[in-house]
């Protein structure tokens, strides 16, 4: 049986959940945590004996960057009863030194690698993890690349078929393409 | 009876029944010889994508829409339509180049393409030493006759022509009663225009 | 040169005159040992014609070494990253000289459908030059065995004083790539990635005229 | 990391230390361009530390940027194995969005073509195992005879062998007529032939059992709590499998069993996919039995410019690797803003650690062959 917000706020003294619809058609509710509370809230989801959600399926980071913060989405389901998914969802602003969550690879061992590819890819710094290093890029790698508003390197030596973003990135970069293509005018 | 080594054995007796058998059943032997004896690829099997023309080379049935240009997921296609030197776009491509080297195969540009222009080959002997000029097929090398299609894919050209046949009849016929409708508005006014 | 005429009146009595570059070429071109290196997709598809049916043992090349020293033909088949472009250099190094490379796939060419990946390396011959190019995602197990007789017409037509390896000024070592900060550094080796100065704008001059 | 050199006592022992090698990324038996940092007490495993990113291919990315329908071919090359159950994981996370109707037919066809795929995928996955187990090529070519014939399927049917692009928002791209679903009976009808056959190859062999019972076990509760999924987690006894989990599809009127394996070592986890395999081609023949006639794809959903209302939303699918599932992010424009796999292969190598440790290098390159990893969908 899945837990509502009151039922939640009830358990853990002091969380401030707050309910975010998905599409009319998925009807799949998500659960708005503070940072303070996401730890207490998914041992509490964890162990309680009417949810069980012993089984945390996925581990999403999302850059809303006109919003202004970085969300990351934990979707939950429950092996032993066999219901779920249970969408927790937990926000940190975008500024790199500011982007930190607590991690809960110490209630499902599942995350660790998944909380390792946000913090890779979105750079949110995950608080207790026990590994936190990049997972998919090199170590020597700097940037966060999945960000919005991250700008990768011009390698546009040779294009013969560019259209928009990569038309724009040609010309800058003084690339090979088709002669027409050069003084294409937007329609 | 269970005796040590008793899986092995079995394991030997397979691939002893599978060697032997190889001789007498036909489906056992599976090996292709390629460049000798090819395997005859299915209808919808596809490669690479091509362009269409009915008459002549010159009067392909892509009217450059770039709808295919715009949807083709790794982007590899591109159009230039074709202007006489008023600058009116004639509805013909100029250039039409795909980049193989980049194309994934998926067909979509087929998919979305209204006027039935751009079809896949499913000729797949298209390696090549060099890699710049060599691999990007331009106008001439994309155009193919509707025979040809015809040829490498019977059914599904039967059906696109059986489309095209229907829709042009239709276009006709509409054209027809527009010019009935106009000629019987013409006719209906003079004699009000006389009876003034 | 012999001429034609007297080389087949003597083959039908079963004595054949070749020379010792045909001689060197066909051993060569019979046992083409490529490297067991395979990346993504493609790589299913070179062991599907590895397998039964499209039996890559009929051309020699069925003896996939595992290590480069032994290996004569990388088929670089998959995606080549930027973070496995230094391995995949090395590993070019490594292998002993008369040695080819075939970019099998469309992201082994030019990145393919991945190109605009910030991860991606946007084709093989960034740093390695290649012999072969299949285009397809991925190409049929036949496509690759047809390139793989391409090759063995691109072997025959070498000759021995004009080879990479008989050339003490040829380069040997080609510079391996280092993981930077936001790139990979060097972004192309200069000596093997040439793009042409100018676009060949095929549709005017040559459309006309049937080449 | 290397931890503290094992010094024997004195007395004419001698010191070790322990190596640190890396296995990979370039290496026969790592599947692809996986690479395990590995420090070995001589030729224990002591530690040992997955690395992946290899076939980074930001996939995801490329889906930010691209229209809904045009991030379907890139799922045919996640799990190069299966490209029809990545289809349907997408389509099924499209259609929970943006709530569209399939119709019957469409969702018959659509469980051939996924348990289709999981034949060839579990054949293949079998073949690749015992490769690493030492049978140098014969159970793989075996495998791939097999996969022959389905792979041929596929072309007659979508046009490619193995990238098929078949699946389309609200139903199926091709219809299939009377002589493909006659192929795919024929296929149906010999396949247990060929198991029985593969089945005697292997399953009693006494090096099979020596190699792979016993090794790698993998615990029923560290299984659920490293959100394990698919054959590797109901090898070590979790009864969770999502046909029967979330029916979605016609999975619900449909019988099948879901074996259960009661050690998990790597000889449940090499079994579990032969009864795997046993069972779908039951449900196979169901399906091929009483496939309705009608439409194969619902008539509202337009090809170009296709819009989802914005919102967000996650849709799952018991693929031959485990639960593979799609994150969603749409702003209500053509192109998805957030576009999230769920990879079972990237989750599963969580517990490779856990499960190696204590063991030689050679178990280490079975539990990974084991795990059944594909790097396309590892990495994405």
């Amino acid at each position: 049986m899945i837990p509502t917000s009151e039922q939640l706020c009830a358990a853990v003294p002091g969380a401030v959940i707050e309910i975010v619809p998905s599409t009319p058609a998925a009807a799949q509710p998500a659960m708005l945590v503070d940072r303070e509370h996401l730890v207490a809230v998914a041992r509490y989801l964890k162990n309680e004996p009417s949810c069980q959600l012993d089984f945390c399926s996925c581990v999403t980071g999302v850059d809303y960057l006109a919003k202004g913060f970085i969300e990351i989405v934990y979707h939950l389901y429950s092996v032993a009863l066999k219901h779920g998914p249970v969408v927790l969802k937990v926000r940190a602003p975008r500024e790199l030194n500011q982007c930190h969550v607590p991690s809960l690879t110490t209630v499902w061992r599942g995350c660790e690698f998944q909380e390792r590819e946000a913090f890779d890819l979105y750079g949110v710094k995950f608080d207790g993890h026990p590994d936190l290093r990049r997972i998919l890029m090199w170590n020597e790698f700097t940037d966060h690349p999945m960000r919005k508003d991250y700008v990768p390197p011009a390698d546009y030596e040779w294009e013969p078929t560019p259209h928009d973003e990569v038309l724009k990135r040609t010309k800058a970069a003084g690339g090979i393409m088709p002669p027409s293509a050069a003084v294409e005018v937007k329609k | 009876m269970n005796y040590p080594g008793k899986g092995l054995v079995e394991g030997l007796a397979v691939t002893a029944r599978n060697f032997v058998g190889s001789y007498f059943y036909k489906d056992r032997l599976t090996t292709v010889q390629y460049p000798e004896e090819r395997i005859q690829t299915p209808e919808n099997s596809r490669t690479f994508p091509f362009l269409v023309f009915d008459e002549s080379p010159d009067k392909p049935r892509c009217t450059a829409c770039k709808i295919c240009e715009v949807e083709c997921p790794p982007k590899c296609i591109y159009i230039v339509m074709d202007r006489d030197d008023k600058g009116k776009p004639l509805q013909r491509p100029k250039a039409f180049d795909i980049d193989i080297s980049v194309c994934m195969q998926c067909q979509i540009c087929v998919e979305v393409c209204p006027f039935e222009s751009i079809k896949m080959d499913n000729d797949y002997e298209k390696s090549k030493y060099g890699r710049f000029n060599d691999l990007v097929q331009r106008l001439p090398d994309l155009l193919k006759s509707n025979d040809y299609y015809r040829q490498i894919k019977p059914v599904k050209a039967a059906e696109v022509d059986a489309k095209l046949k229907a829709e042009a009849e239709a276009k006709a016929a509409k054209k027809a009663a527009a010019v009935a409708a106009a000629a019987a508005k013409a006719a209906a006014t003079p004699p009000a225009g006389s009876a003034t | 040169m012999i001429d034609e005429g007297l080389k087949s009146e003597l083959q039908k009595q079963g004595v054949f005159v070749v020379s010792t570059e045909w001689l060197y070429n066909w051993g060569r071109k019979s046992s083409i040992w490529p490297l067991q290196f395979g990346l993504a997709c493609c790589a299913i598809e070179m062991i599907a014609a590895a397998a039964a049916r499209y039996d890559l043992a009929r051309f020699g090349a069925e003896v996939f070494r595992a290590t480069p020293r032994q290996a004569d033909l990388m088929i670089v088949a998959g995606t080549v990253t930027k973070k496995m472009a230094p391995q995949v250099v090395r590993l070019f190094n490594q292998m002993p000289e008369p040695k080819y490379v075939i970019a099998m796939g469309a992201c082994a060419i030019s990145g393919g459908p991945f190109k605009d990946g910030y991860n991606v390396l946007k084709g093989v011959d960034r740093y390695i030059p290649v012999d072969v190019h299949i285009p397809g995602c991925p190409p049929r197990p036949e496509a690759l065995l047809h390139a793989i007789i391409t090759l063995q017409e691109k072997i025959t037509g070498q000759h021995i004083d004009q080879t990479r390896w008989y050339d003490a000024t040829a380069t040997t070592e080609f510079p391996i790539p280092v993981c930077g900060e936001h790139d990979l550094l060097p972004a192309a080796n200069p000596e093997v990635w040439q793009p042409p100065k100018d676009y060949r704008d095929v549709t005017n001059e040559e459309s006309t005229k049937k080449s | 990391m290397i931890a503290a050199p094992s010094t024997i006592p004195a007395g004419g022992a001698i010191t070790t230390q322990l190596l640190e090698i890396s296995i990979g990324p370039q290496h026969p038996s790592t599947h692809g361009v996986f690479r395990m940092d590995v420090v070995l007490d001589g030729e224990v495993v002591r530690a040992l530390k997955p690395v992946v990113g290899y076939l980074h291919r930001n996939h995801e990315q490329l889906a930010e940027k691209m229209s809904w329908l045009g991030s379907m071919p890139y799922t045919d090359r996640l799990d190069y194995f299966n490209s029809m159950s990545n289809n349907w994981a997408y389509a099924l996370a499209v259609e929970k969005l943006a709530g569209i109707k399939v119709p019957e037919r469409a969702e018959y066809i659509r469980v051939i073509m996924a348990e289709l795929s999981r034949l060839q995928n579990h054949a293949s996955a079998i073949g690749f195992l015992l490769q690493d187990c030492g049978a140098w090529g014969t159970p793989l070519l075996y495998a791939f005879k097999e996969r022959e014939k389905i792979l041929d399927f596929f072309e007659t049917v979508s046009g490619s062998r193995m990238m098929c692009n078949y699946f389309r928002f609200g139903g199926v791209r091709v219809d299939l007529n009377d002589e493909m679903l006659a192929m795919a009976r024929k296929i149906v009808a010999e396949f247990p032939k060929f198991l029985d056959e593969f089945e005697k190859l292997m399953t009693t062999n006494e090096v099979v059992l020596a190699r792979c019972q016993r090794v790698g076990i993998l615990p029923k509760e560290l299984a659920i709590a490293g959100s394990i999924s698919g054959p590797v987690a109901r090898a070590s006894g979790v009864e969770y499998d999502i046909r029967k989990v979330d029916k979605y599809g016609v999975y619900g009127q449909l019988e099948f069993g879901v074996p259960v394996g009661a050690v998990g070592d790597v000889y449940d986890r090499y079994y579990i996919r032969v009864l795997e395999m046993r069972e779908s081609v039951k449900i196979l023949q169901q399906v091929l039995r009483d496939i309705p006639a009608g439409p194969v794809q619902a008539v509202e959903v337009k090809l170009r410019g296709f819009k989802i209302p914005a919102g967000d939303g996650y849709g799952r699918v018991e693929g031959a690797k485990g639960e593979l599932g799609f994150y969603l992010v749409s702003e209500g424009g053509p192109k998805p803003y957030r576009y999230h796999i769920r990879p079972p292969s990237f989750i599963n190598l969580t517990v490779l650690e856990d499960m190696c440790v204590g063991h030689k290098v050679a178990d280490a390159i079975i539990i990974l062959g084991s795990i059944d990893i594909v790097l396309g969908e590892v990495d994405r």
